[in-house]
């Protein structure tokens, strides 16, 4: 166990030799950016806006690029990530949302877009010393004072207390100016988190009758129409997921060659399934059906039982008709009548 | 090809309605007045028919400049598609000077199938306007360039 | 607010036991004190979680769509600029008048968990243009007069640059989740002009800065004229976009340039875009209004 | 399979075919010659013309064929129309092959087997059909009930009587929606000829074709006795990835591009019925 003083952070931050993406606050709003000179930290920002799954799968990236001459074509693929960079400051949610994505991205056939990305990052992670009255990770297993990172940071007072637990973490820990630690401080933080995340309002969801056994049943439950009714059919909800992984694949022509790149796609939008005879899902109740079953059922069906939610709460906060996974689980699980 | 500061030549797009404009430009063509051989004409059936996609499209396409060419009010061949038009672009010129683009990157004129002498003219001098105002980096599609 | 909120529950109750109307749509309360949420109620049972009252910001005129061709007629309860909205759409002949039973609610202004909401600190509905019947006391719609445009006009002040850096700065942070287009009780196409999949451009992500520009200045030309500045858009965006202001500025230039008008009002009158007069102003007027 | 799975090969069309008005077979092989890559009966491929789209194809020729793939195409959305531009020479961007395969080394093997397709159905049926046809000995009889909207809509209509209708161990039975000149053969939909013809419900049956002849197809096999365990189909859904990553062809817990196209029907029956 090592600690530093919470005023040396920014100086520790400035001295990694590689990129560094961190919570910034930018007009009010704090987002996982790459570290520049005088961008202002937010490092106890419990929530950012969005994940920082855009460090790993951004928004849009490209794939490859082609030229077309008369009836040829020629491909160039778009390089890998071959830097190593830092994830500064996530959080335990965010964190166990990138082990969602692995079983997505890294399954058989690996998507090596993001295994790149994925093998080149160091994590840092953030305990959380605020939950929000919106969080519930600890429903789904998540222990937000002890994030699966490289490098743990616990905020005591002004000082951080840094652990590693991983190789590179401690190879990247090392390279700071630290001072050895007690272990006391951090144990009694942790307490002080369990304690915190408890009395938050959904700390105690059940998710009770949400699996396999319980697809069909759950799939014809009545009660999807009055829970869609009043959904837009936007996508802030699968925008702002950390474990939200739909993406589409589209050709853009510039004029002197296609680039076909990736971009984040939402099960929200009327065009996701869309095929020139129609559309298994045609209206919102579909779509919106498709959401949560497919985070609270399907996913962990297929993958030893591990929730494709991990409790962050963003989409309890950024749903603009006040719909969310919470009033899902308590309208459809067992456990919450 | 990227395009650098010394090889670039200003690209302008002319939305020409078929009855008064293109006239217009036709018989600037026959009475050999000559207009800058970067303005793309595209030819619509009035000036009505520009939707604001046209012209925020002509931009991300690297189009530096656009103009909007139809019949002098009171002429139009339909009888009152300019006037329309002629609402729709105050307000997107309107809005496009609000978000920060230049001004002069978009006009409309009226000309006449009578016109030639006008016709060139006006190009000419939006033509200058344009290479004056410099490439277009506020409203274009990087990956076009 | 409780003494409406009765009166309305009341009223809908009888209006559902009678055989009146089919459904009633309203809210429903949240996990949390502000986030209520439109709710569909269909029988006097389900009416137990109906609330109104000054979470109940959401514009449901839209969500009046969905019901437009549903069996019975559906009780929807409209604030005053509610009303506007649904009395647009039904200038623009997408709701049926003989399907939807309106409660007019009286309304003090809406709030959030952060107070009261930006589209209530310029309150334009003072009154109500269609309704069946109204719910109100002394106290509703009685909210401060306030400069709609001051912002706007603010921006106009400033340089082509600055104003230029403002937007980036906003716009930048758009994710595309389409929630503004998808709220507006203006935007009612059946299909979104940017779903069209020969577009070329995926209308989910801002793949440059372009997009973003192109999106925003499309989605509120295409309302120009028949948005009634409900502010839907702004209360939606999850990256707190000033959207309004858009919407804001070609109302104003309306207003200046073709006189005023209020869209929602009235039965047959036309848009301004879709009117003109011979003697409007040339585009190039633009050029010589304001700053720069 | 493959790594960089998003990622296409180049391949080049060597023929193209026309079978019916709007359907095309599009013969491919790879720049160098030969097959781009190896597959199963009943898998798919990704095909793409840069800067339309790409979309998810069965491949119709059988694995035995060992010199080109061939692709029926029918035209009837965006790329499509495109596809069927293409002329001989043009070279086009293909990734795969995706999804499971019919079980002609498995379950099917030994098996007296029951085709039914309709329309662009056949596609995918004729790549198992041809596979069989080679591998004679392993199979019993085949009996192909193939029915379309009119006698110039069936499609690979002389490879069926040049050579499926004349071998011994195959019975062939169209049939065409309306009656019109020129055709002595049946009149009727697909799902009432397999009740006319009462098969005996042993073997295992492979149906593909429109959503709601499969759906009738399946009540009269009903009748005849069979189990849904013995009927397979392939099925379509809008797929952007073709490996189970990107979300849109979901169903359950199932992905079709990736657990599918190919469904046994008491598999199908516990999904939600969202397809």
């Amino acid at each position: 166990m090592r600690k530093f003083a919470a005023s040396q952070a920014e100086s520790i931050i400035r001295s990694i030799p590689m990129p560094v993406y961190l919570p910034v606050e930018k007009e009010g709003l704090v987002e996982y950016a790459r570290y520049e000179e005088g961008v202002k930290l937010a490092l106890d920002t419990c929530k950012t806006e969005k994940s920082p799954k855009d460090v790993l799968f951004p928004q849009w990236e490209d794939l490859m690029h082609f030229r077309v001459e008369g009836k040829n074509i020629t491909l160039t693929e778009q390089e890998r990530c071959s830097q190593d960079y830092v994830l500064f400051g996530a959080r335990a949610c965010d964190i166990r949302a990138f082990k969602v994505l692995d079983k997505v991205f890294l399954a058989d056939p690996v998507d090596t877009y993001y295994a790149a990305r994925r093998q080149h990052g160091i994590i840092v992670a953030m305990a959380c010393g605020e939950p929000l009255d919106s969080c519930f990770c600890g429903v789904f297993g998540v222990d937000p004072a002890e994030p699966e990172a490289d490098v743990i940071l616990w905020k005591v007072g002004e000082e951080y207390y840094a652990d590693s637990r991983t190789e590179k973490g401690k190879k990247l820990l090392d390279s700071w100016p630290t001072q050895p630690a007690e272990e006391a401080p951090v144990k009694a933080a942790k307490a002080d988190i369990a304690k915190k995340l408890d009395s938050k309002p959904f700390a105690h969801l059940n998710l009770k009758g949400f699996d396999g056994d319980h697809m069909k049943e759950l799939f014809a439950s009545p009660k999807w129409k009055q829970l869609s009714l009043a959904c837009l059919g936007c996508g802030s909800c699968t925008f702002a997921c950390p474990t939200c992984q739909c993406y589409d694949i589209r050709d853009y022509d510039t004029g002197h060659g296609v680039q076909r790149y990736r971009c984040w796609d939402s099960c929200m939008y009327s065009d996701f399934t869309l095929m020139a005879a129609g559309t298994p899902r045609p209206t919102q109740l579909e779509r919106y059906r498709q959401r949560f079953m497919h985070k609270l059922v399907y996913f962990p069906a297929n993958n030893d039982g591990m929730y494709s939610c991990v409790g962050c709460g963003r989409c309890v906060r950024k749903c603009p008709m006040n719909l969310n996974i919470v009033k899902v689980i308590k309208a459809l699980g067992e456990g919450n009548k | 090809m990227p395009v650098t500061e010394k090889n670039w030549t200003p690209k302008i797009v002319a939305f020409c309605c078929n009855w008064c404009s293109y006239a217009g430009a036709d018989l600037a063509g026959s009475g050999r007045l000559s207009y800058p051989a970067d303005i793309k004409i595209i030819r619509v059936p009035c000036s009505c028919r520009v939707n604001p996609l046209f012209i925020l499209r002509a931009f991300e396409r690297g189009a530096d400049g656009v103009i909007i060419c139809g019949c002098h009010p009171g002429d139009c061949h339909y009888t009152s598609g300019n006037y329309y038009a002629r609402r729709r672009m105050t307000l997107l010129f309107s809005m496009l000077d609000y978000l920060g683009i230049e001004r002069g990157r978009t006009r409309v004129e009226w000309v006449s199938a009578a016109e030639g002498g006008k016709f060139s003219n006006t190009m000419n001098e939006f033509a200058r306007t344009i290479t004056e105002l410099g490439e277009n980096r506020k409203l274009g599609d990087l990956r076009c360039k | 607010m409780q003494v409406i909120a009765n009166a309305i529950k009341k009223r809908a109750l009888e209006l559902l036991a009678d055989g009146t109307v089919a459904r009633v749509l309203g809210w429903q309360p949240g996990e949390q004190q502000s986030d209520w949420s439109p709710a569909l109620f269909e029988s006097a049972d389900d009416m137990k979680d109906f609330v109104y009252g000054k979470y109940a910001g959401a514009n449901l005129s839209k969500t009046c769509l969905k019901f437009n061709k549903a069996e019975g007629k559906t009780l929807v309860v409209l604030k005053p600029c509610d009303a506007l909205s649904f009395n647009q759409l039904l200038k623009e002949h997408r709701l049926n008048r003989d399907k939807f039973y309106i409660i007019g609610a009286g309304c003090k202004g809406m709030e959030d968990e952060n107070g009261l909401l930006l589209k209530c600190q310029c309150c334009k509905g003072k009154t109500f243009e269609v309704f069946d019947e109204v719910i109100d006391d002394e106290e509703s719609r009685r909210l401060p007069p306030s400069d709609r445009f001051e912002q706007v006009a603010r921006l106009e002040k400033m340089t082509h640059q600055e104003r230029f850096d403002f937007w980036r700065s906003e716009l930048s942070r758009c994710i595309r989740c389409n929630a503004c287009r998808n709220v507006c009780p203006a935007c009612t196409c059946q299909k979104c002009v940017f779903d069209n999949p020969d577009s070329g451009v995926a209308a989910k992500a801002n793949t440059t800065d372009f997009e973003e520009n192109m999106f925003h200045i499309i989605r509120a030309f295409h309302v120009a004229g028949r948005c009634t500045d409900c502010g839907e858009c702004s209360r939606v965006c999850p990256q707190h976009i000033p959207l309004h202001l858009l919407n804001r500025k070609f109302i104003k230039d309306i207003d200046e340039l073709y006189g005023d008008y209020q869209a929602g009002i009235g039965e047959e009158e036309r848009t301004p875009l879709t009117t003109y007069t011979k003697t409007d102003a040339d585009p190039g007027v633009v050029h010589e209004r304001g700053n720069e | 399979m493959n790594k960089e799975s998003l990622v296409p090969v180049l391949g080049v069309v060597t023929d193209v075919r026309v079978d019916t008005p709007d359907v095309k077979t599009f013969r491919v092989n790879a720049l160098t010659g030969g097959k781009c890559f190896e597959h199963k009966p009943g898998q798919c491929a990704m095909l793409s013309i840069p800067g339309v789209g790409e979309a998810m194809f069965s491949i119709t020729s059988s694995p035995t064929n060992e010199e080109y793939m061939e692709f029926s195409i029918k035209k009837c959305g965006c790329l499509t129309t495109w596809l069927h531009q293409m002329e001989v020479g043009q070279q086009i961007a293909i990734r795969g092959p995706y999804g499971n395969a019919f079980p002609v080394d498995g379950d099917l093997k030994g098996q007296n087997l029951l085709f039914i397709a309709g329309g662009i159905g056949l596609a995918p049926l004729r790549s198992v059909i041809n596979y069989v046809r080679d591998n004679r000995k392993d199979y019993g009889n085949i009996d192909i009930v193939y029915g379309s909207r009119s006698k110039e809509d069936l499609v690979d209509y002389p490879e069926i009587t040049n050579e499926w209708c004349k071998e011994a161990g195959i019975s062939v039975h169209l049939t065409i929606d309306r009656a019109e000149e020129g055709w002595d053969g049946h009149v009727g939909f697909v799902p009432s000829y397999v009740t006319e013809l009462g098969f005996n419900p042993d073997g295992r049956v492979l149906v593909c074709g429109p959503p709601i002849m499969i759906k009738f197809v399946l009540q009269a096999l009903d009748k005849l006795g069979y189990d849904h365990k013995q009927v397979y189909t392939t099925m379509e859904l809008r797929m952007k990835c073709g490996i189970g990553k990107c979300g849109r062809c979901n169903i359950g817990s199932k992905y079709v591009c990736k657990d599918g196209p190919v469904f046994r029907f008491d598999q199908l029956g516990e999904l939600p019925d969202e397809y």
